[in-house]
């Protein structure tokens, strides 16, 4: 019967994969939402190998629950992950046994992968890549020329399709022949620190370049000089206020098991509030 | 401004702000939307100027996490027109459009409510093993839904011209706007705690730390430290690759 | 200056100076010494700001390993009651003070060397199993020598006025109080190198390297660099953990 | 004859700690001397809970002059050895064999511990908290606040009494109950050797940032410009002569074993020489 | 100048540049062979201002890797003469001499690739277990084969004096010179290139990333940046020991 | 028959050593070539050592032809290497067996230590002492001081000799009593891999100090403001040039197997090139 099943599936073909990925960027933000991100993104990507793999409604409605998990990354980058999970779902979709273990490690390898790769992709082409090109054609734009103008945008598409590409095959690759002697040797899980860290570091980096905040404040007692709040601040550590919000987020985030909306409805009321007492 | 302008504008908002291609990600961006923009209103010069000064605000604007700090597409798509039509200086209509991008990241929040649904959606879709439908919540449905709240905001600005937009504001009070440029600021901040969940490992927080500090205290460029972070991170990974090999082979006697 | 004012300085002067509480470890510093002898002598306006004129010598003053480069609160019990009472402007107090605060170290130092005496007391008493002696060695009888110590330069110094000190310290060579001076830059450096004896292990001497250089060349705050420290502190634990333990794993076969 | 022992033990409560704690924020400075530093303190601090511990003269005894040994530490964070010490002297005095062992092991983590605690206590209460606390509070002294001549003296205090007794307590109760696990673990090994690690750091910045020597000597050749020494110096190394200072100090103190006193004579003797011929 | 005077300068050229004992690796310097020449031609005020100007250029000149990004030996062996015999001002006689020690690494190369040619016949000496022919291979044939190469472009720069340096220089088109500053610039990257050959662990290749980084960014001194450096690589090794051993006593098993 | 072979060769003495360590100072650069660098020189200065330690002449032959590899490093710290290598010769001349693995071991130890002592000896005496004396000479010998013009030369020969002699000796005693032991505990390879680290790291700092290389390029389309590449490069990353230029050199080191004097040709090639048509 095992026979049966095997013959019965498709054989998952380049042009698969490509088509993959087409989906996977076009639905990757337009279905973002509050509770799993990216995760409906991420499964209506897959639809297409999963139909060829899975042909009992069972298997495939298992499947598709399966990748229905919250799922965030940055986009372009992070097709390598879609890669290696075809190739990892190809595999398990012909074992007979230990489905559970091999449905553990597929959803291990994603959320390992999905946080560093946001973190080292969001640095790359949003931190690095998009100033330094916008600090190019905005002079040039200034000076009326249209074709300057046109670069970030016709240069973003025309990059992100070939690292995308690139990526998808690439995970797709490495997952369907080295997978198992990756895992075994223990370098997959090295990847993920490594990325990992770097992803940290590159977080920590952007905070301090991108998140603002600072105080007015300024304390005046009679006959002293007013003393202001921030220049004590930044006299202490630099960045103070910054540094307090990210992380008073994060642990948050981290205690209520992400509840996003929620974060966004509390930071917009703490900022109104201090905007109309004048405590920012 | 002519009907047929004003709908050619609530539609470029809606794809560029919906991302409906990942590599359309630049295209919300002023000065992408500006030669568009210029075509429409046959300005271009005018367009290309306003659209380069909008952009510089937002140059070093970042969306981690699915959030927006301020919604440059819809300040795009109002100061850039109001350039062009009332004859207002760029600089004038970015400091009405500005804050316009600010109110817009609700917009965005709602959508992002509204999809919510269409995942639980998707979730019966999965149950029944129904792939399409799975597709269709992940893709028409949204762009749907959303079609109304990234269209009509941009369209009925164009239609009633920049008095209405300059009266909408002005009934906006001072403090919301402040305390909104506030939360612009801060919001960057949630984007980069998710990620840092996702990341999930706590043993990793002093890279966190040291990567914050070194620009923090250095000023070096995000391209500048992430060179060190490279190397730290491969230092990291292949010094705990010795450790992780001895452990494994010492654990598995 | 009447003899009751001189024997509460005096007084005052020996408990901040000992630390007969450790909390009142700042209690020897100018301006917590200000306001107090401001009460005594009736006026609290230039006690203040001599007070918070000298502080400012003495804002980087620490004392690791028991070790004070200068004695700061010999200096305000000397300088505070001179600009009250001699209605010398803070700044020529000061000026007189600070050389003598750098002679008081000398008192601290003759302290430390009787205590050494009790210590062997206390080995005696122990070897009695005299808990009650110990308490008494460690507290009581310090606290009783110290006194003269501490009280009567301080009592002198306050009788015979601001005329007796200039004449004392004129008496001193200027290359003595620049002598003083330097000294006062160089003990530091034995408290520090007391704690690396403690810390005892000289494989991390690289990181009391780094630690300096770090500091050395970007001019970066104690706090500012101690959050590198902790970083790199918590990521070499992190690391070593793995090592001990594969090694401890490996070890134990 | 065992179980007598034990029954006429009686049992460590938290006034006894704090206690204990009261005894060592006293006794802390007033003993220091010149050859062993706090042992002193720290010993007459322990007397409370040891004259529980050891009913016999010969117990007593013996445990006080374990705690005659050298010591030195920040005695505000250093409070948590205080408080693991009690909780080792309790399970110590229980124990009817390997005595020896765990006199050892008690030594082990009083020497381990201090050095460290007082390299981060000292960088934390009087290199960074001070000068903060200082540094606000001295404009407002100039202009004639008594409140903010309070602020540095009440302040600490009060500070040192939450953190030290917050410390001692912890310390107890991590000692009470889990030092058999830590120690088995290594985990305490760990955590001193992470202290160790910051300590030596912080001993470096507090150095560069403390210690302060440079030379006034100018060599002037005829007809040649006058070379400045200290130029010269800082044109090589930056704070070369308080890094050779420190690291003179800790070698003769390495070598000689700690002969302070003898330190502080020849650093006077050295200063005023120096400062005599002009060479400082 | 006399015949006597210009076979002296070729001589010590030779001497100088050929490093006739490794401790003599300053001896091309200007600033070095400034006196030696001032005594040949009997001035040595200006000898030694020539020589120190020139020095200056070539303070931070490193040879790594047997490679030169100049040779300021023949620099020095034109300009100096120059100005002394030619009452050439010092800055001229520089300006003159620099293209030429440009020039002079060609030298160097040719040098270097006919002792190629000793090597192979090393080879055969070796061969024979002829030890006696491989030392004159390796000091007596380079150095004698040198000699026309180092001694005859000084030689008969001395001899036809500076009109016929100038004369010559004047014929190097603008261009060449400008290249050869260029590759003077770029020549010790080679050597640094090979020394990271000759270390081999393509695994240490962060370090050099990060030593690079730290001085392009920070422009820390050499020595400032070898503390850091020293540490990084003390640490490297101790905590590489803890993870080398346990995984020798995990592999041991 | 082996007691023959040993009672036959003669003891290598202290002078034998100094002689040894003569000739590398005098050979080490006059043989340097395109091709074995100072290969030449090294094998030449060890022909004393080996005379005496073989006196059959194919095992001299052998001995001889083994160490004209390859070979290159800073001759003045690199002496050590001698001195280790004398020691494991006079070791291995006395083995009857496993004649190929010692050889090894000396081959595998030279070339461990020659690249990080490159490293390292080339900063210490090109990259900071060199510019120090001279820095200090320079205004000395401007206001006309013989003395101080003889300084850097004078000071060099000897700052080597005592350098040198001493690592060669004390590389020789150091081989000789404890490689074995320094063997087996794999400490070698410690000292061989930190002190290529620190190498590495020097050659990082060395690049960036003394590589130059950047353009003059402009890019100036109509009414736009001119951008200059340079600034536009150094906006992104300080001495990228530089940087672009000893990666690409390394890696074609690495890929043509060191084909030195083709990348001196190319790079001479490229410069006078580039001057010729602005780019540099
Ligand atoms: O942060 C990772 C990722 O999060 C969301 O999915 C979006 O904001 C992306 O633009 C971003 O790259
Ligand atoms: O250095 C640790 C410690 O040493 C001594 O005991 C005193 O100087 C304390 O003030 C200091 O905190
Ligand atoms: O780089 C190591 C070494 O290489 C060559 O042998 C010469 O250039 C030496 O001057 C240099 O020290």
């Amino acid at each position: 019967m095992d026979q049966v099943t095997k013959n019965n599936q498709e054989k998952i073909t380049k042009r698969d994969i490509t088509i993959s990925w087409i989906r996977w960027h076009a639905y990757a933000e337009v279905s973002a939402n509050f509770e799993r991100l990216q995760a409906l993104a991420f499964c209506a990507s897959m639809t297409g190998i999963l139909e060829k793999l899975y042909k009992k409604k069972e298997d495939l409605s298992r499947a598709l629950k399966k990748h229905l998990t919250m799922f965030n990354t940055q986009a372009n980058w992070g097709s390598v992950i879609n890669g290696i999970t075809i190739a990892l779902e190809e595999k398990a979709s012909q074992e007979t046994e230990n489905k559970e273990e091999s449905e553990e490690l597929i959803t291990g390898i994603k959320t390992g992968l999905m946080g560093p790769i946001a973190g080292i992709g969001d640095s790359l082409d949003f931190g690095t890549i998009r100033p330094i090109l916008m600090g190019i054609s905005i002079p040039f734009a200034l000076k009326g020329s249209v074709f300057a103008a046109f670069v970030p945008l016709v240069g973003q598409i025309l990059y992100m399709a070939i690292v995308g590409l690139f990526m998808i095959h690439k995970g797709y690759s490495t997952g369907k022949e080295s997978i198992t002697s990756l895992l075994s040797s223990g370098k997959i899980q090295q990847i993920i620190s490594g990325a990992g860290v770097l992803g940290m570091f590159m977080m920590g980096a952007l905070s301090a370049t991108f998140i603002s905040l600072s105080t007015p404040l300024v304390i005046s007692t009679e006959g002293a000089n007013p003393i202001e709040i921030q220049s004590m601040l930044d006299g202490i550590v630099p960045n103070l206020l910054p540094f307090a919000v990210v992380f008073a987020i994060y642990l948050y985030l981290k205690k209520t098991g992400a509840n996003y909306l929620k974060v966004v409805g509390i930071v917009l009321a703490v900022s109104l509030l201090g905007a109309a007492i004048g405590l920012f | 401004m002519s009907i047929i302008q004003a709908i050619l504008l609530g539609v470029i908002y809606w794809i560029s702000q919906n991302k409906v291609w990942y590599g359309f990600s630049n295209m919300r961006m002023p000065i992408c939307l500006a030669p568009i923009i210029g075509l429409i209103f046959g300005d271009m010069e005018t367009a290309l100027v306003t659209g380069a000064t909008l952009q510089m605000i937002y140059i070093g604007s970042i969306a981690s996490g699915g959030n927006h700090p301020a919604d440059e597409g819809i300040a795009a798509c109002i100061a850039i027109p109001m350039a062009i039509q009332a004859g207002i200086s760029p600089e004038v209509a970015v400091s009405i459009a500005v804050p316009v991008g600010l109110l817009g990241t609700f917009i965005d929040n709602i959508r992002k409510t509204i999809n919510t649904g269409f995942v639980h959606l998707a979730d019966k879709y999965a149950d029944e093993g129904n792939a399409k439908g799975v597709r269709r919540a992940a893709f028409l449905y949204p762009l749907l839904v959303s079609f109304p709240l990234r269209f009509l905001p941009v369209f009925f600005a164009s239609i009633y011209g920049p008095a209405a937009v300059q009266t909408f504001m002005d009934a906006v009070p001072g403090w919301v706007t402040h305390g909104l440029t506030i939360a612009g600021g801060i919001l960057p901040a949630l984007g980069f705690a998710l990620t840092m969940i996702t990341i999930g490992k706590t043993k990793y927080i002093p890279f966190f730390i040291i990567g914050f500090f070194i620009v923090a205290y250095s000023g070096l460029s995000i391209i500048g430290v992430s060179i060190f972070g490279l190397c730290i991170a491969y230092l990291y990974m292949t010094s705990n690759k010795a450790a992780n090999k001895s452990q494994a082979e010492g654990g598995n006697l």
